[in-house]
Parts: C-alpha cells; structure tokens; sequence
C-alpha cells in the first residue's frame, strides 16, 4: 500500500520531471536549437515580408481602384467628387527635384570634403558631427524652421519654392553620408595609382573616384528620394496646401501642396465628399511613383556598375 | 621628359585643383550652419520659456495647460522616451532576426527580394503608416485587448516599429554581412552549428553596427511625428499602461503649433520641447559615435 | 602504413563545371601531405571536401567517397557537426574571432558542452602550449585576440582547433598573409603537430611544401596528376608537368 | 501665376495673387471659394495654405499673408497690429458620438459632466452600460475654445481625452470607437457618427439662426489694414451673397448675412 | 608557355660554361700527352700556365652555381643542373690537374733520351681523352647511353694501365738506369687512369642529372 | 656609376616615432634596388619618399633630401604632380581603374592633356608592349581591365605607368598578391624593363630579391643596416643581422 | 630569437655527418698506414671493405644537402655549409679512396719483407693525418686560424714525399729488386701527398665557410 503510494507519488513527481528533462534537453541540445532558431528566422523573415505586403495590398488594393488618367491629371476639386491630383502629382515631383537640385551639389561638395580632403582636425570633427546632427533632427524641427526661415523671414510664403528648401535640410545630411560613403568604398588603390601617374587630387576625384561613387551615390538618392516624396510634416508648414490654378505651374512661387500632405488634407481637414478614395487613390499613386523611381534609377546604377566593373 | 606635358596648362591644372577644394570646403562648412542656425534659432526661441516657466515644472510636471499658465512638459518627453523604448523593443527583435535571416539564412533569390523590400518599408509615406494604424491597428487593439479606444502607447509603439524595421534591418545587415565569412567558417570548422556561429561568432562581432543600427532607429522613432500622431492619441498625460493614450513631443508640437501664438510662452515652451527632442537627437548622435569607437578598436 | 583519410573516386561539381576529375587520393596518418598546384587547380575544393565545407556552398555536387577511418563522411547519416569536430581547419587568413584570447580558445569547448571553468583553463592551456603560443600570451589571455600580431593570430586558430581535440588538420595556406618570420613558425608548428595530427596543406609556396610536407600531391586542373613523397617529387617528379610546375616552367 | 503675368493686362481686369493661411477649419471653405474665384478672375492666383489659425494671424500680422483666417478673436498679443477683422461665415458645431450609442440627446450641464470628466458611463445619461471616451481636440484649438466658452462656462475639460489634430481625424476616431463622444464643425458630421441635439435642441441652420442652438463661432479672415485690389475682391467673392447662399451654405457653414446681429 | 627566360639562359650559361672548362681541360690533357710525347718543352709550359685559367674556371663555376642556388630556389632538374655542376667542376678540376701533372713530367724527362718511343702510354691518353670527351658530350645532349659507355670504358683504360705499369717495373728491372724515368711515366699513366675515372664521376654525374638516380659507386 | 637618385641622412616621422633613421642610399641608374626587411621596418616609408607619396598621410614630417637627378624633391619649389609624373609607382595589389584597358593606359596621357586620339593609340601599344602585355590584349583594349588576371593586371599597371613615360619606377611589393607563375613573369618584365628605367623594388620575398635585382638594401627598425651588390648580400652578407634575416633566423 | 629549429637540425645533422665521414676516413687512413707498416693484412683487408661504406656515406651526404637545397632555400652561411658540404665530400671520398690504394699496397706487399723499416711514410702519413684531423676541427669549431695552418703545411708534406721519392729512387737504382716495392711505396707517397692536397682543399672550404671568401688555389 504504502509503496504504492509512494508510487504514485514518484510517477506524480518525476513522470513529468523527466518529461521535462527530455524537453530541456532536446532544448539544449545544439541541433535541436540549431532548427528551432531556424525555423523563428524564417518566421521573422516571413513576418518582414508579411507585413509590408500586407501594407501594400492594403494601399493597393484600396487605391488602385481609383487610379485613373483623370485623377493623375486632373486639377482637384474640394467642391465636388470627381477632382484629380494632378497638381499635386506634379509639384511632388517638382519640390523634389528641386530639393535634390539644391542639396546635390551641397552634398556631393560635403561628401567630398569629408571623404577625401578632410584632414584630422577640428574643424573636420565639427563637420561630421553637424552632418550627422543634422541627420536626426526631427522632421517637424526641421519643418518649423523652415517656416520662420523661408517661408516668413525670406518671404517666399507657402510656396513650391519654400518646400524644396526645407526639404533639402531633410536631404542634405542623409545625401552627404550617402556621397560620403560611395566615395569611400572607392578602394584607396585607385587613388594612389592615379597620384601615382601625377594626376592632380582633382583629377583624381573628377576621373576616377567619382565615375566609381556614382553607382552608390545614385542608389542613395533615390532612398532619400523615396523617403522625401512622402514628406508630410514639413511641407504643410512649408509648401502650404493649395495648388496652383496652372498644370503645370514651374514658378517656384507658386502654392505648393504635394501628394502626400494632399492626403493629409483630405483626410484631416477636407469636406470634397469622395475624400476617402482620393485618400486611397493618393497612397497607391505614391507607393507605384516610387517604385517607379526605384526601378529607373536603380537600374541604370546597375548596369553602370556592371559596365565599370567588366563582365 | 616633358613630351607629354604643356607647361602653361599643367600650371593651370595645379590653379584649378587649388581652386576647386575651396567649394567642396564651403559646401561641407553648409552642414555646420545649417545645423548651428537650427539650434540657434529653436533654442532661442525655446529657451524664452524660462521667462515664463520654471524649469523646474517644465521638466517635472506633467501639468499641461497653457491656458491656465502649466506648462509641465513632462508627459511629452516620457510619452517620447516610452513610445521610443517601446518601438526598439518590438521592432529591433523582429529587425535583427530579419537582418540575421536576410544575410545569413535566407536562400539567395528570397534575399534578392527582401533587399529592396526593404528599402520600400521607408518609402511608404509615414501618413500612410498613420492611416493604416488609425484604421486597423487601434481598432484591432481595442478589440484584441478589450480596451476603451485603442489609441496610445502600444499602437504608437507597434506603428514605429514598423516604420523602424528597415533602419534596424539594413544597418544591421550590413555589420552582419561585413563580418568576414572566414570568423563564420572558423567556427563552423570547430563543429559549431550554424545557430552557435550566428550567436556566438557573427552577432558579438557585428554588434557596433546593430548597436547603431538600434540607436539610429531610436532617432528615427524620437522624431517621428505624422504617424505616431494619428494614433497615440496626444493626451497630455503620463502613461501608465500601454493602452492609455499619451502625447510625444513631436505629435504635442503638431498638434498645437498651428495655433499657437509665436511668441507667448506657450508658444515658446513648444520651441522648448522641439529643443529637447534635437537635445535627444543629439544624445543619440554622440552614443552612436561611441559605439562605433567602440567597435573599431 | 596507416590511412587516416582516403579518396576515392572523387568528382565534385560545382554546377555543371567538373573541379574535381575523379581524385583518388590516400593521406598516411600522422603525417603532413601537402597539395601543390597552380590558382584555380582545386586544392582548396579537395581540402575541403574533407571536412565537407563545401556543404556552404550552393550547387555543389559531390560523386565518390572520402573515407575517414575507413568511414565514408558523405554518407547520408554523417553527423557533419561531429565530423567538423574531428576534422579542423585553419585558413589563409587568420581569422580568431573577436573576443578574448582565452574566449577563441575556449569557443570549441564550450560550443561543446563544457561548462567547468577548471576543465577549460585547463584544455586553454594545453591548447596554447601545443600551438606554441602559450609563453607569448599567458600574460594577456583575456585581452582581445585582435591585439595579437598575424603569426600570433594564426597559432591562436591553431590553439583554437586543438581544443576541440580534432584528429585531422585542413590547413588552406596557413601561411599566405604571413611574414617570413611568422612563417616560419607555423612550418615549425606544423612539423612538431604531425607527431599527434594528420595535417592536409594546401600551399602555393613549393619550398612550403617541400620544407614542411611529408607526401605532396600535385593538382592541375582538377586533375590529381602526381602524389609521392615529398623529397621524391621536389628532386625528381616523375611528371613532365609536375617538373614544369616546380621548376615554375609552365605549360 | 507665370502666364497670367505674361499676357498684356487688360485695363480694369483684375489681376495679382492672393495669399491666405491659418485655421484649417475655413480651408473647406476657402479652396473652393478659390476655385471659383479663380474661374470669375482668370488672372488672379489665390494661395491658400493652413497652419492653424495662430500661423494665420501672425502670418498677416508680419505681411508674409495678405489674409489670416482663424476661427478665434484676435489675442491681445495681435490686438495693436492694425488687423482688420471679417467675419466670413459662422461655423456651427455639433457633438458627435458613435453610432451605438443609444443616447440621442444631452444637456448642457450632461455635456459639462462629461467633458469635464464627472460623468464617464453612458449609462449615467440614459444610455447603456458603456464608457464614455473622449475625443476631440487640441488646447489651441479654436473649437475646443469654443466649446469651453459655450458649453463648458469655463470648466476644465478633462485631460482624460483622445486628442486629434483636425476635425476630420475627430470624425474618424469616434466613428471607429464605440462609446466615443466629440465634438465637429457641423459641416464634419456625416453619417458615419450620429449627431446628439443640445438641450433638446437639434442642430438645423435655422436653429442656429433663431438663436435656439446656440454651439457656434464666428470664422474670420483678417487682413492688415483695409484690404485692396484682389485680396479685397477675394474677400467680397467670399462675402457676396452669391457666394455664402450656395459653397457656404452647401457646404455646411452658415452664412454670415444670415446672421442677425 | 611561361619561360623563366633570365633564369633558362642562366642555367644554359652555367651548362656553357662548364662545358667550356671541359674542353679547356681536354686540350690540357691533349697538349700534355702530346707535349710528353714529342718531349716538347713549351707545350707543357702552356699546360702548366694554363693551369691557372682552369682553376680560376672552377672557382667562377662555382660561384654562379652559388649564386643560382641563392637566386633561384632550384628544384628538380634544375636543382641536378646545378648541383651536378658543382660537382662535374671538381672532376674537371682534378682532370686539369693531373694535365698538370702530366706536363711536368715532360719537363722532367725534357733532356733525357725517351726509354723507348711511347706508344701504351699514347694509347691510354686517346681513351682517356675519348672518355672524356663523350663525357662532355653526353653532357651536352643530357645522352644516358654515351654516359653509360664511358663508365663502361674505364675498366679498359685500368687493364691498360696494368699492362703499362707491369712494362715499366720490367724496364726499371732491367736497366736500372730508366727507374728514374719509368717511374715517372708510371706516374703519368696513373695521371691518366685517374683521368678516366673522373671521366667516369662526370658520366655517372649526367646520368644522375637526367634520371635523379644515383649510380652506386664501383 | 650614375646615381639616378640620393638619398641623403634621411629621417621620417610619423607624429613622434621616427619612422627612418638617416637613411642614406644611392640608386645606381637602370639598375634594379631591392629593399628588403621584416615588416614594419621602413621599406614602404623609404620607397614612399621618392615619388613623395607620403605628403597624402598627415603628421608625416621629413629631414634630410632626396635628390633625383641631383635635385632634392623635398625642396619647397617641387612640383609635386610632375615629380609623380616622373616616379612612377606600382603597388601591392593590382589596382587597374575600373574602365577599358585602353583607358586605363589611355589615362596618364590624358590626364596630362592628350588627346590625339592617333597619339593615344600609339603611346597605349607601345606602353602594353613595353609590359610583355599587349599580345595578350591586344584582341579586346575596349573591354574591361577588371576581367584581367591578377598578373595581367599588374602587368596593366605597370604599363599604365609606362604610359606616362617615368623615369624612375618604385615598386611595393608588386607580386606578393600575385601566383608564382605571374610573379615570374613580372620578374621577368622587371629584368627588362632595367635597361630604360631605374628601379627600386621593395619585396618580402628574399629570393625574389635576389632574383631580380642588382643591388639590396636591408633595412631593420628604420636603419639601413646594408646595402650591397645582391650576390654579395645573399652569398656573404656582411652585418650578423642582416645574415640572420636573409637566413630566417631572427634575433 | 626565432629558429628555425628543424632546419638549424637538419643543418647540424648533416654537419655531424660530414664529421663522421670526415672521421671514417681518417681512422681509414690511420689503419691503411699502419697495415702497410705493419704489414697487416686483416687491417687493410677491413680499411678496403670500409671504403664502400665511405663511399655510401658520400652519396648520402650528397643527398642530403640536395634535399636541403631543395626544401630550404638556403642563402648566405646556410648556402655556404651546405655547398661546402657537398664539396668537402668529394674531398674526403677523395682521401677514402686513397686510404684503400695504400691498403691494396698492403695486400701487395704482404708476403714480402719490407726494404726498410718504414719511417718516413709513417712520419708523412702522421703529417696528412694531422692535417686532415686539423682540417676537420677547423670544419667543427668554424676556427679560420686552424685552417689556415693546414693550408701552411701542405707545403711541408710536399717536402716530405720529395725526400721520400728521392729515398726510394735510390733504393730502386742500388737494388733493383726493390723496384718493384719502392715503385708501391713511392705511390704510397704519393697517396699521402695527395691526402694532404685534399686536406689543404678542405680547410680551404672551411675558410669559404665562414668568410665567404675563396682562396686563390695555389
Ligand atoms: N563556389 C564556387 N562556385 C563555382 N566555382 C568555384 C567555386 N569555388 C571554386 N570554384 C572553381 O573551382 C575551381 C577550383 O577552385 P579552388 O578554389 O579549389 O582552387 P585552388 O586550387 O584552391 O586555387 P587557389 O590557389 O587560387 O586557392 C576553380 O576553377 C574555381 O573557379
Ligand atoms: N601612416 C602611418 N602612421 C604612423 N605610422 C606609420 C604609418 N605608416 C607606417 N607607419 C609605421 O612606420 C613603420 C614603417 O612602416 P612601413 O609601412 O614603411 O614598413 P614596411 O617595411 O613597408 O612593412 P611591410 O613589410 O609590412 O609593408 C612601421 O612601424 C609602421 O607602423
Ligand atoms: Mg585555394
Ligand atoms: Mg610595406
Ligand atoms: O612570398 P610567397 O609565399 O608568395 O613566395
């Protein structure tokens, strides 16, 4: 009786302590793990996927629908459904080209300076580290300064002008670190052979280091590109929210509301009754621009790249 | 020995070369105004607050109410803090379990696609990402966890961890990546299985660069502004649950500076909080560079 | 005489491209076999054949068998973590993980299972002492290994293999970003190790292989074209393209 | 604006650009003021940005705008500035709730309980056993001034609230909230929220007229000193009668010339 | 076909060189057989004085083999080229020397009527000549079966110098008044034994050179 | 004997250390100079200092002169772009740009105001020739030097620099990335290209060294220790250090 | 202090083996003289059977520093020892194969009384021993002076073995019965004036050895 008891008590006991046992150590055992901690990095990878295909069969699938060469084009309307982006669509593309006509040659300058020129000093640290600063200063910092800056102290009011500037801020640091890095991962060999050959360090840059950054560079720009056409914050304090009368309308002047705040608007603030398909429509004409662009860049760095580096 | 060279335009290659330093010069000394101005002009205008308002109850009371002259600032920087904590904590997993699966596990076509994917992750508008969180995330949250409204601290939290993925990831990757297959196989030929080398080997010798990637991130999440705006449901208040909708400095900001008056203390004390969220940035900054020290010792 | 290791037979693909013709190919044990061949000629693919790290690699595909102790590794059940364990491999870099001289060593034994401190400073120790090492570093094991100079470096990968007790040594040019002093060190190494180890090396330095090599295969184009002892090859190979190839005449 | 500056300008047409930024809330009013403005004047450009109605008036106030909207009085701070006033519109507010709330109306002391955080079950005013969540918006936010002013009697809201930035994200939140209560600008409230009366009272334009509802404010767009040329077309089209019986009132605001004063 | 181009006309130069010397040193032998011969007293002096050049031939030979060695890590054949040089330089060396020898001889017996006209000793010269110089060859065309040969010849060259050794001590028996001589023309065909029997080293050299077998001694 | 180049009680420094302790060496005219050493001991910084290569890291300071062609090139008045012109310098690892070959030894020429397209063409042919290079390429000048050999890139390299017609070439260990079958080739290249040029060629190959050149100079620490005819150094060097190096013993 | 300890080994060794050569020829030449003197037939019948074993170790020897040549790159004192060795071993195989001529005297002699006691030769024999002995010290101990002592006294061997040669010469014209033994003597002579040579040539290599400079021969 009593053994029995004390049976069960074992069985009750240890039964599961060594089922435990098997557990832990099938855990412990570095095969088992070793499949496990697979088997969870697929799962993140597919998690990783998952999510942005999910964020863009959303978009897409809400916004598609409403693409149409009418709302691409089209002037919009806060009266009555039916309005287009067209300006919009145009002065997104417009402010950004002019954000990058103005922080390119600034950030190729920088990158330059920093990559190839700047010596151990100072001023060199305080250069970085403004650059990178600048980097992580908050998008909406940046959208109040430009405010006072452009739009109020330079007079140049809610405008594409206005826009493209502070959207350079936005550029700038991320553009120099990109023009930086490219031109670093230029081997350090190419340099010295051309020094070598008595080419002058501008000559070096200009013939050798450039043409070799340029795929990097390119890449870069159009990530910063991608992420300046869905700006948002800045611009509505810096390019306003209405568009000009004219399609297209190149007076850097003139108003300046792009896609992504014009989503913002219709969301927020507008009464036009089919707002929530402009909305829809807005966020899949990004999403499809964008990749657009990726494609058209991305694809001549490479071919340039392959054509740099021999087949 | 000069068969090749024209002296005259040799002399005005070496001009040129002079010449053309100074602008790549002026071009990196930009960065430095830029930045110096920025702090300048926000600082100057933030710090007027203390015309108005002790610092003390800035930074220590979560008491905001202009109107009545509060103007503790409190909640918005632990709102900020929290949301930021709390995005690295769900996104950085996720991040680096992708960054270790895009460089090392994953079969080269999936990592063929999952290196633009990821680039696209920062072309979504944030508006978008706020779109989507005001429409499903709070909702799901509401339902999921039996809550009043959904908005607040998880939501905010769970949207910049999305939006902080591809930071995490690309970054990461890449310090995984440049650690030197001959470590990997270096320790694959001590009968290492391939999870003992990624723990062991790949991620100690990447971890700078995932550090970075983290501490970019953070900096990216601090000053996030349209997105954590639509759902975290700017109350200005300390947050005591992850359901309760608090306010960030960035959302605080956009919320009321439009209606704001320049130059009250009101006004001012927004300036202040932008100070503070650049203060942070800045903090940021300097750990990174810390880190990356670190790493390339 | 004894064969620790014996290929027979083997091809190995590399998509449809043939790098191994057919290799067969027997290592005595406890000696120092060296392969020798020009770039491209498949010396790394066979040493690593041994240890099946061409497993890493994609679109490989593998015909014949390698025999370790008479048992065929590319057998369907091999434990391939095991057999890595037995068979160690040091490479042209070195390449000591980023840690403490103490922690590279004890990586294996750790990865391992062992977990007693006493074992370990024991096994580091030993395995230090065996790569010839011990003396320099016994001052600064825990400073980091990446401190140590590129000989020193490599006879820390050395230490590093000996303690998981491995019984086969792949070396793919342990020596090809080291100075001559360095070098010679390691060929000294090499040297003592073979009383204990059987050691493949792979080398383009013939004066290596002849110096520290016990046999020596010659390899061309994937091709094992003549395998001798070491003395044999290096003053009468029996191969008009292994003479060309020594002799740095080339065909 | 750049070929209409080209083109020869024919005597009397009128001609220039316009600028107008600040309260959100008059853009759903203004842009299409400004479309049409701009169809009846084809060489006058208006600009019309947001910003809030703060950014607005010291905009003007600082001539970088020739108008600043807002939909609050003038702070003192602006008091001396020379800013002339116009009242535009009148914008009825509304209080909303989503629609499974079962209750159809509240007092105005039920409103004060309830923004002022006293009362936080529905089933309190009638309705079922629900929580009460507050969204609406922000402290500068010249709605929310309006509602403190005229509903609240100076009681503090609660800080216990969901805030949104705009009328539009207010409408969302309750309408995907159950048990939410809020307030808009009437012209907001469609029918995805349900709509609550005031002290019985439902809104209609005309209770707004009559003085039975009394949940409104004023929209005014300021300029600096009297307004000329185009700008003061602008704000004539925005004032003429043509204007404030159809987009005005179409649109859900209530026309200024409606109003008895 | 990658050459060593500079390295290739080295080691042809060495083999050049050394083949030089070898013909220096046949001419040595020649010239003192025949200056012994024809008792001609200013041949062997130009034996004698070409001695020098000789030895100063070893010695540079030696040196390039040295300095090869140091260059060239030599390997294989190379490597017997070279090795095979330094050691085909000594026999020739030691050829050259007992030329020497031999010319003194000649101004030993310069103003002494000859014994009896030479003839065995004559002979032995010719085949120890011919060992040689097919030694030379078989070095030149790397010819095993011409080295062979002269390893084979040498125990002819010994017979003969048997049979001249046993004439002479017959002569010395016989008139007392030639020992001084004969003794000295012993002398001479043990000179040219010796010869052959470096004609041999130099033979069983090539053969190592060609094959990288060593011939066992004897 | 000419000397094409002196270098006279040199010191180089590095911040604070001193990097060459008053060197002085001459380069005989169209001879080859070897410097050899244990690593770190000075041999890149000397070479360096002749095409003034180490003006591009900071914190280097110099005393002492190089004279070339009796004139001293750390003189304040030196151009330093027509120095490099005429010091010409091949490095450690093939570093051709990434552009056609024609290019790539189209470039010096350019970049010092050809543009003759004629001119060009025969400057490149003649240049590739010069580096035993041309009747490997000669088939496809337009297509990328990346796909070369490592060989035939060094070979590219040096005919890039030949281009540009250089008096003096400096060469940094120029086959320590390369096989044995393209190193010999470059010795070979260098052999020839002794009669026009002026060589100095810094290797940690010692019999490479005493291959190819005419004269070496052991360095160790930053000091010559000496510098002699390369039979001499190999066969009986006369300092105890430089014999314990050369022999691979070390003190 | 690096070393390269298993070629400073392998150097060592083959130096000990040139030593141990060195020494089996020098006892060769001990008991071939002595057998001649003594006329101990056993004695030279085992210095005859010893020289194959010299032979072998020549052949060895050369081996060896092949193999090191080709394993080790030597350059500088490691070249010089190992090409040294390869042409010190000729010297001594050399001398090996003159101690077995003298034992073949022996044989020759055995069954006849001896002309004279056997003075001079022992003597010239103890001088060559000395010599070679020297030579070999100064091969081990690296000691340039005792080189160069061996080098001074060839020239009294050479002295030595003309009196001898003039001795015997006179022996053979007083007594021609003698010739035939004097003739063997005279070569004996003759073996040890050559033993002398080679072991003037090895301290000479000695020299070369560690000075890196070759004497002017003669
Ligand atoms: N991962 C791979 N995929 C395809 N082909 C490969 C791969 N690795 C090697 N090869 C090819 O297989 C052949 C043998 O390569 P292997 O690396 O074994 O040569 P090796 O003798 O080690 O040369 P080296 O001396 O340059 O190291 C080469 O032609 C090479 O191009
Ligand atoms: N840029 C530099 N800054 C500081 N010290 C340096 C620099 N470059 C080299 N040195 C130091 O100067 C010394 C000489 O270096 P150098 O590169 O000339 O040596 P080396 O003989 O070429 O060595 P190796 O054979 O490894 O190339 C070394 O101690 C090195 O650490
Ligand atoms: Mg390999
Ligand atoms: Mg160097
Ligand atoms: O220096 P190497 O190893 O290439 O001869």
């Amino acid at each position: 009786m009593e053994r029995s008891v004390e049976g069960d008590r074992y069985c009750a006991v240890h039964i599961p302590l060594k089922g435990m046992i098997v557990v832990w150590q099938r855990l412990t055992n570095p095969r088992a793990i070793d499949r496990l901690a697979n088997a969870i990095m697929w799962l993140a990878g597919m998690v990783i996927l998952g999510i942005l295909a999910a964020f863009l069969a959303y978009i897409l699938y809400k916004g598609v629908p409403v693409l149409s060469w009418n709302f691409i084009t089209g002037m919009p309307s806060d009266i009555r459904a039916g309005g287009g982006v067209g300006p919009q669509f145009f002065n997104s593309f417009y402010i950004l080209f002019l954000s990058m006509l103005f922080s390119i040659p600034v950030a190729l300058g920088a990158g330059i300076y920093l990559a190839e020129y700047a010596p151990a000093s100072r001023l060199t640290d305080v250069i970085r580290l403004s650059t990178e600063s600048l980097a992580t200063v908050p998008s909406i910092v940046l959208g109040l300064f430009g405010m006072i800056i452009f739009v109020n102290m330079l007079g140049l009011g809610f405008s594409i002008i206005g826009g493209a500037l502070t959207l350079s801020l936005l550029n700038l640091p991320v553009l120099v670190r990109v023009t930086e890095e490219a031109i670093r991962t230029v081997p350090a060999s190419y340099r010295e052979a051309s020094l070598a050959l008595g080419a002058t360090k501008w000559q070096t840059i200009w013939k050798v280091v450039l043409p070799n950054a340029l795929p990097g560079i390119i890449t870069g720009i159009t990530l910063t590109a991608g992420r300046a056409l869905g700006e948002t914050a800045i611009l509505i304090f810096t390019a306003g929210t209405t568009v000009s009368r004219h399609l297209p309308d190149f007076d850097p002047l003139a108003a300046g509301e792009t896609l992504a705040v014009h989503m913002w608007y219709v969301m927020a603030v507008g009464l036009v009754p089919d707002r929530v398909e402009i909305a829809n429509g807005i966020g899949a004409l990004l999403i499809i621009a964008i990749l657009a662009f990726n494609l058209m860049f991305t694809i001549p760095g490479h071919l340039l790249q392959r054509k740099l580096k021999g087949k | 020995m000069a068969t090749l060279v024209n002296a005259k335009e040799h002399s005005l290659k070496l001009a040129y070369d002079r010449y053309v330093r100074y602008l790549f010069i002026a071009s990196a000394f930009l960065m430095t105004v830029i930045i110096l101005s920025i702090i300048i002009f926000v600082g100057q205008q933030g710090l007027l607050t203390f015309k108005d308002v002790e610092p003390g109850e800035f930074f220590l009371s979560t008491k905001w109410d202009p109107t009545e002259n509060h103007y503790g600032a409190l909640s918005f920087i632990a709102g900020s803090l929290y949301v930021t904590l709390l995005a690295v904590l769900f996104g950085a997993p996720l991040g680096l379990a992708g960054a270790i699966f895009m460089a090392k596990i994953a079969p080269p076509w999936l990592r063929e696609i999952m290196r633009p994917a990821t680039d696209l992750y920062v072309a979504i508008p944030s508006v978008v990402y706020g779109f989507v969180g005001l429409t499903v995330l709070v909702p799901f949250i509401r339902v999921q966890f039996g809550v009043n409204t959904g908005f607040g601290l998880l939501a905010a939290a769970v949207i910049l961890a999305i939006m902080i993925l591809p930071t995490i990831i690309s970054i990461s990757e890449d310090a995984i990546r440049a650690v030197p297959r001959a470590l990997e196989e270096g320790s694959l030929a001590l009968g290492a299985t391939r999870w003992q080398t990624i723990t062991g080997v790949i991620l100690p010798a990447a971890l700078p660069g995932i550090l970075t990637s983290v501490i970019l991130a953070m900096a990216r999440a601090v000053g996030e502004t349209m997105a954590v705006q639509m759902v975290i449901g700017n109350t200005p208040q300390l947050a005591k649950s992850l359901f309760m909708p608090t306010s960030t400095l960035t959302s605080e900001i956009v919320v009321e500076m439009g209606n704001t008056p320049f130059g009250t203390a009101w006004g001012n004390s927004l300036f202040l909080m932008a100070l503070v969220l650049l203060l942070l940035s800045l903090a940021m900054i300097l750990v990174i560079r810390r880190v990356a020290a670190k790493g390339a010792v | 005489m004894e064969y620790k290791i014996q290929i027979n037979k083997l091809k190995l693909y590399y998509g449809d491209t043939l790098a191994l013709k057919k290799i067969s190919l027997n290592v005595v044990k406890n000696s120092v076999l060296a392969l020798i061949g020009p770039s491209g000629c498949g010396k790394s693919t066979c040493l690593r054949t041994i240890n099946r790290m061409n497993d890493l690699i994609d679109n490989v595909r593998i015909e014949g068998e390698v025999l370790l102790d008479g048992m065929n590794i590319y057998h369907p059940g091999t434990d391939v973590v095991m057999l890595r364990k037995r068979v160690g491999m040091v490479f042209q870099r070195p390449n000591p993980f980023p840690m403490s001289i103490y922690d590279n060593v004890a990586y294996g034994p750790r990865i391992h299972g062992l977990k007693n401190k006493a074992r370990l400073d024991e096994i580091v120790e030993k395995s230090l002492t065996g790569a010839a090492l011990w003396d320099e570093v016994k001052n600064r094991l825990h400073s980091s290994a990446m401190g140590l100079s590129g000989g020193q470096q490599q006879r820390l990968c050395i230490a590093r293999l000996l303690a998981v007790e491995p019984e086969v040594l792949l070396m793919d040019e342990p020596c090809s970003a080291l100075d001559p002093i360095s070098t010679m060190k390691i060929e000294e190494l090499i040297t003592e190790l073979k009383t204990n180890y059987t050691i493949v090396l792979v080398t383009h330095n013939m004066q290596q292989a002849a110096r520290v090599s016990d046999y020596t295969a010659f390899f061309l184009n994937g091709e094992l074209i003549e395998h001798d002892e070491t003395g044999a090859i290096f003053t009468r190979p029996q191969d008009k393209r292994t003479e060309d190839y020594i002799t740095g005449r080339f065909g | 604006a750049g070929c209409g500056q080209k083109s020869e300008p024919k005597t009397g047409e009128l001609q220039g650009t316009v600028t107008a930024s600040g309260s959100t809330a008059l853009l759903p009013l203004l842009k299409p003021a400004q479309e049409e403005f701009q169809k009846k004047h084809p060489k006058v450009t208006v600009n019309i940005a947001g910003g809030g109605s703060f950014t607005g008036m010291n905009q003007v106030a600082a001539g970088s705008v020739n108008i600043g909207n807002s939909d609050v009085e003038l702070p003192p701070e602006l008091k001396d500035k020379g800013l002339v006033d116009h009242k535009v519109a009148v914008a009825p507010f509304v209080f909303i709730v989503n629609p499974d709330v079962t209750v159809d109306n509240l007092t105005q002391q039920q409103y004060i309980d309830i923004f002022t955080g006293k009362i936080t079950n529905w089933k309190e005013v009638g309705g079922k056993d629900q929580k009460i969540t507050i969204i609406h918006r922000a402290k500068s936010s010249g709605s929310r001034a309006t509602i403190a002013q005229v509903v609240l009697k100076g009681a503090a809201f609660t800080d216990n609230a969901v805030i949104q930035d705009s009328n539009g994200a207010v409408r969302a939140a309750i309408a995907s909230t159950p048990g939410a209560i809020g307030y808009v600008d009437a012209p907001y409230a469609d029918n995805t929220v349900k709509v609550l009366a005031y002290n019985g009272v439902k809104y209609t334009p005309e209770n707004v007229i009559n003085g039975t509802y009394p949940v409104f404010a004023y929209e005014h767009m300021y300029t600096k000193g009297e307004p000329t040329g185009a700008v003061k077309a602008f704000i004539d089209y925005v004032m003429s009668k043509e204007f404030q019986e159809t987009y005005v009132e179409k649109n859900g605001f209530l026309p200024i010339t409606k109003m008895k004063k | 076909m990658v050459t060593r181009q500079s390295y290739d006309q080295e080691l042809e130069a060495l083999r050049q060189e050394l083949l030089r010397m070898g013909n220096a040193v046949a001419m040595a032998i020649e010239d003192a057989v025949q200056s012994l011969a024809k008792q001609d007293v200013n041949l062997a002096r130009k034996v004698i004085e070409g001695d020098d050049i000789i030895d100063k031939m070893e010695v540079d030979i030696e040196d390039k083999c040295m300095v090869l060695i140091a260059r060239q890590q030599p390997l294989a054949r190379d490597l017997r080229i070279i090795s095979t040089g330094l050691k085909i330089t000594t026999d020739l060396e030691r050829i050259g020397d007992h030329a020497y020898d031999i010319a003194n001889v000649t101004l030993r017996l310069a103003h002494q009527p000859l014994i009896k006209p030479l003839v065995d000793i004559p002979r032995m010269a010719g085949m120890a000549q011919k060992m040689l110089h097919n030694a030379l060859e078989a070095y030149f065309k790397l010819d095993i079966t011409l080295a062979e040969q002269v390893c084979l010849a040498d125990d002819e060259v010994d017979n003969l110098y048997q049979q001249i050794f046993r004439e002479l001590l017959t002569y010395m028996m016989e008139d007392p008044r030639t020992i001084s001589q004969a003794t000295q023309l012993i002398f001479v065909g043990r000179y040219l034994e010796r010869i052959a029997d470096h004609a041999t080293n130099i033979a069983e050299w090539v053969i190592y050179l060609v094959t990288g077998q060593r011939l066992r001694k004897k």
